[in-house]
């Protein structure tokens, strides 16, 4: 039971990478495959801020830290989540809406030259 | 008064859980686009809930702000989509168009 | 205090049940538009105005600046979701979904 | 963290995923999406995670929408079924990701617990910047600390790499030349010149608050949840929501796209300038501790912070550049003359 608690998280997020993959493998249409994408890389995003979770911890914002004086309080670290992962993924996200673009430009550019978007039917113009 | 809120954060859940029956079934685009908006507009308030847990609401408050404003642009934006498209067949039921013909 | 924040609070809660009620069993779009649009904004505004009262249970500079925050998003949702109410019925209006009718109820909706 | 808002938002998650690769309408494909992103930024707030929910409401729930939105536009809602093989690439599909879950799975018998104070990953370089952020920066977030000072060097090349993908668009779908515009079926004018007031006066009032709002978060950065990348968004945004209820041309007239590229360009240049004038007063690159030297009344920790602000905003007006530039190539087809 007490394994249980501790670990759902990661079977859940286990769960939505497994979904995105299979959309990205299975499904015909491009932009369906490029929802997959944002959904295994959202997975992972996810993944990876939890580990910087803590318990019973607050946000990583040092509580009224303005100025000098506060610089000499004691700051307990088992108080505050871990930034570190925090940083990655923020860059990682505002990254991701820039894969995200060029993913989707050249979905229209495809569009543009097989008026299709569906992965057989430009195989077929293909051949 | 957390024990109070974190009912409340949870019971919201559930009734997004409702909401979110309208947007993955609704027989229409539009009424998921409908179903995702009432959704948006609960994370707002969930957001500035679970501020009130954490018992730092002046952090949480700009998140809510910019999400509700977010959200407000993604509705108008889905919603456009419908109001002038160029591939979509006149199709408008009302005094713009002829009502469509029943099959 | 306290007790004005829960009737607040219960109240929005009840009008979003409402809301997601009238959003599940109402026959067409433009209903369950009507019902989407008014509650949700009504219950924002109430949940919203018992939150941002909570914050006012000790008066200094940090929390009326907080609750005033909380209230300029009451604000702009007041004025956000009506317009987006807007504009999705008349996207809908736009791609032809058709009001319900008593008579044609045997007719499957579009 | 709060397990049990983060059970209720996980499982109703799980369900917009699948309803996202399930359902068979690609603009309904994209407003689901739309809402599992929404919901993901919920687990990251329950989680403490607040800087990066605030850019995954920006950038994940409110631009990434609404470039799938656009390409729907652009191209085709209809998502059509494989019509040979279409057994084999399910089997693919989901052998593929059975066994990816199954490794993943036996990997993960060896993980620390959720939520685990003690695990691994928080003992190692965190400690330090969780307890000398402060002293050392006079910076109270220590998102944006690590981010923008400890960790400077990473975030330029990320920044460098935003630019790099608006290019990227830019390159792929502008079309300059007017023989060279593609020949879609003849736009169909349901609606030329459709005005609906309300919506245009609505947007028209909010989009000054919307940029005073997105400064706001740049400049308070420090002290709060926030920052350059969440404001450039919020700021290209506001421009986004102008053109959907305008068009595209007003935007033009606005910001046109000579000066978005410009604007792309000064801001990783304002990020590098910083780290070279470092550089040339004598220090390492981005070590903004010598700053205090061409300063006025600054000392070496108040510079730190000082520098970190004057990148904060190389990277609002970057990242705000580039996605003003992607949504209009992508709702135009490359053409700006006329979107979503």
């Amino acid at each position: 039971m007490e394994y249980l608690i501790s670990h759902y998280n990661y079977w859940i997020y286990i769960l939505l990478m497994m979904v995105g993959l299979y959309a990205m493998l299975a499904k015909n249409n491009l932009i369906k495959k490029v929802i997959g994408m944002s959904i295994f890389q959202t997975a992972i995003i996810v993944f990876y801020v939890s580990t910087g979770a803590k318990r019973d911890a607050s946000i990583p914002i040092i509580a009224h830290g303005h100025g000098h004086d506060s610089a000499h309080a004691v700051i307990d670290i088992m108080h505050y989540a871990n930034p570190l992962p925090h940083v990655l993924m923020l860059t990682a996200i505002v990254v991701s809406v820039g894969t995200l673009g060029v993913a989707l430009a050249i979905c229209l550019g495809i569009h543009r030259r097989y008026k299709t978007l569906e992965e057989d039917e430009i195989q077929e113009q293909l051949q | 008064m957390d024990a109070f809120f974190l009912f409340i954060g949870v019971t919201l859940c559930i009734m997004m859980l409702l909401a979110l029956y309208r947007a993955i079934s609704g027989p229409t685009a539009i009424d998921r686009i409908m179903g995702v908006n009432v959704i948006g507009t609960k994370t707002t308030i969930l957001l500035v809930l679970i501020g009130t847990l954490y018992h730092r609401v002046d952090m949480f408050v700009d998140i809510a702000l910019a999400y509700a404003l977010l959200n407000f642009i993604v509705t108008i934006g889905a919603s456009r989509y419908f109001q002038h498209h160029k591939n979509l067949k006149p199709r408008g039921y009302g005094f713009r168009f002829r009502a469509e013909e029943d099959k | 205090m306290n007790g004005v924040v829960i009737l607040l609070v219960v109240s929005g809660l009840i009008f979003f049940l409402a809301t997601t009620v009238g959003l599940l069993r109402f026959p067409d779009f433009y209903s369950r538009m009507h019902a989407a649009g008014k509650g949700d904004t009504l219950s924002s505004l109430l949940m919203l105005g018992g939150l941002a009262l909570y914050e006012f249970h000790e008066i200094n500079i940090a929390t009326i600046l907080v609750g005033a925050k909380i209230l300029l998003i009451v604000v702009f949702i007041f004025m956000a979701s009506p317009t987006a109410t807007h504009a999705i019925t008349d996207a809908g209006f736009e791609s032809g979904v058709k009001p319900w009718q008593k008579e044609t109820t045997e007719e499957k909706s579009p | 963290m709060i397990w049990q808002i983060d059970l209720s938002v996980l499982s109703i998650v799980v369900i917009c995923a699948f309803a996202t690769i399930m359902v068979k309408d690609l603009l309904s494909a994209a407003i689901i999406f739309g809402a599992y992103s929404f919901l993901m930024c919920l687990l990251w707030t329950e989680m403490g995670a607040v800087d990066v929910a605030f850019t995954e409401a920006s950038v994940g729930a409110g631009v990434s929408t609404i470039l799938f939105i656009a390409a729907a536009y652009q191209t085709t809602r209809i998502v059509k079924a494989r019509r040979r093989g279409r057994l084999a690439s399910k089997i693919i599909g989901l052998g593929a990701a059975v066994i990816m879950g199954l490794v993943l799975l036996a990997a993960e018998a060896n993980f620390p617990g959720f939520a685990d104070p003690n695990s691994p990953a928080s003992l190692h370089v965190s400690p330090y910047y969780i307890t000398q952020t402060l002293a050392d920066t006079a910076v109270p977030n220590m998102v944006t600390s690590v981010l923008a000072d400890y960790r400077g060097f990473d975030t330029m090349f990320e920044t460098a790499v935003i630019f790099t993908a608006g290019l990227a668009v830019i390159a792929i779908l502008r079309r300059v030349k007017r023989s060279d515009r593609c020949d879609l079926p003849e736009p169909f004018t349901i609606s030329t010149g459709y005005e609906d007031t309300i919506i245009r006066f609505v947007s028209r009032q909010l989009v000054p608050f919307m940029q005073l709002f997105a400064l706001y978060v740049v400049a308070h950065g420090h002290h709060s949840p926030g920052g350059g990348f969440q404001g450039g968004v919020i700021l290209g945004a506001s421009f986004i929501l102008l053109a959907i209820t305008y068009d595209i041309k007003m935007v033009q007239q606005r910001m046109s796209e000579k000066w978005n590229i410009l604007l792309g360009n000064i801001g990783v240049l304002i990020y590098a300038g910083i780290g070279f004038l470092c550089l040339l007063l004598g220090a390492n690159f981005l070590d903004y501790s010598v700053l205090s030297n061409i300063l006025p009344a600054t000392d070496k920790i108040m510079a730190r912070s000082h520098g970190m602000l004057g990148i904060e905003i190389g990277v609002a007006i970057a990242v705000m550049a580039i996605v003003i530039s992607i949504y209009l190539n992508l709702s135009s087809h490359g053409k700006l003359d006329e979107g979503l």
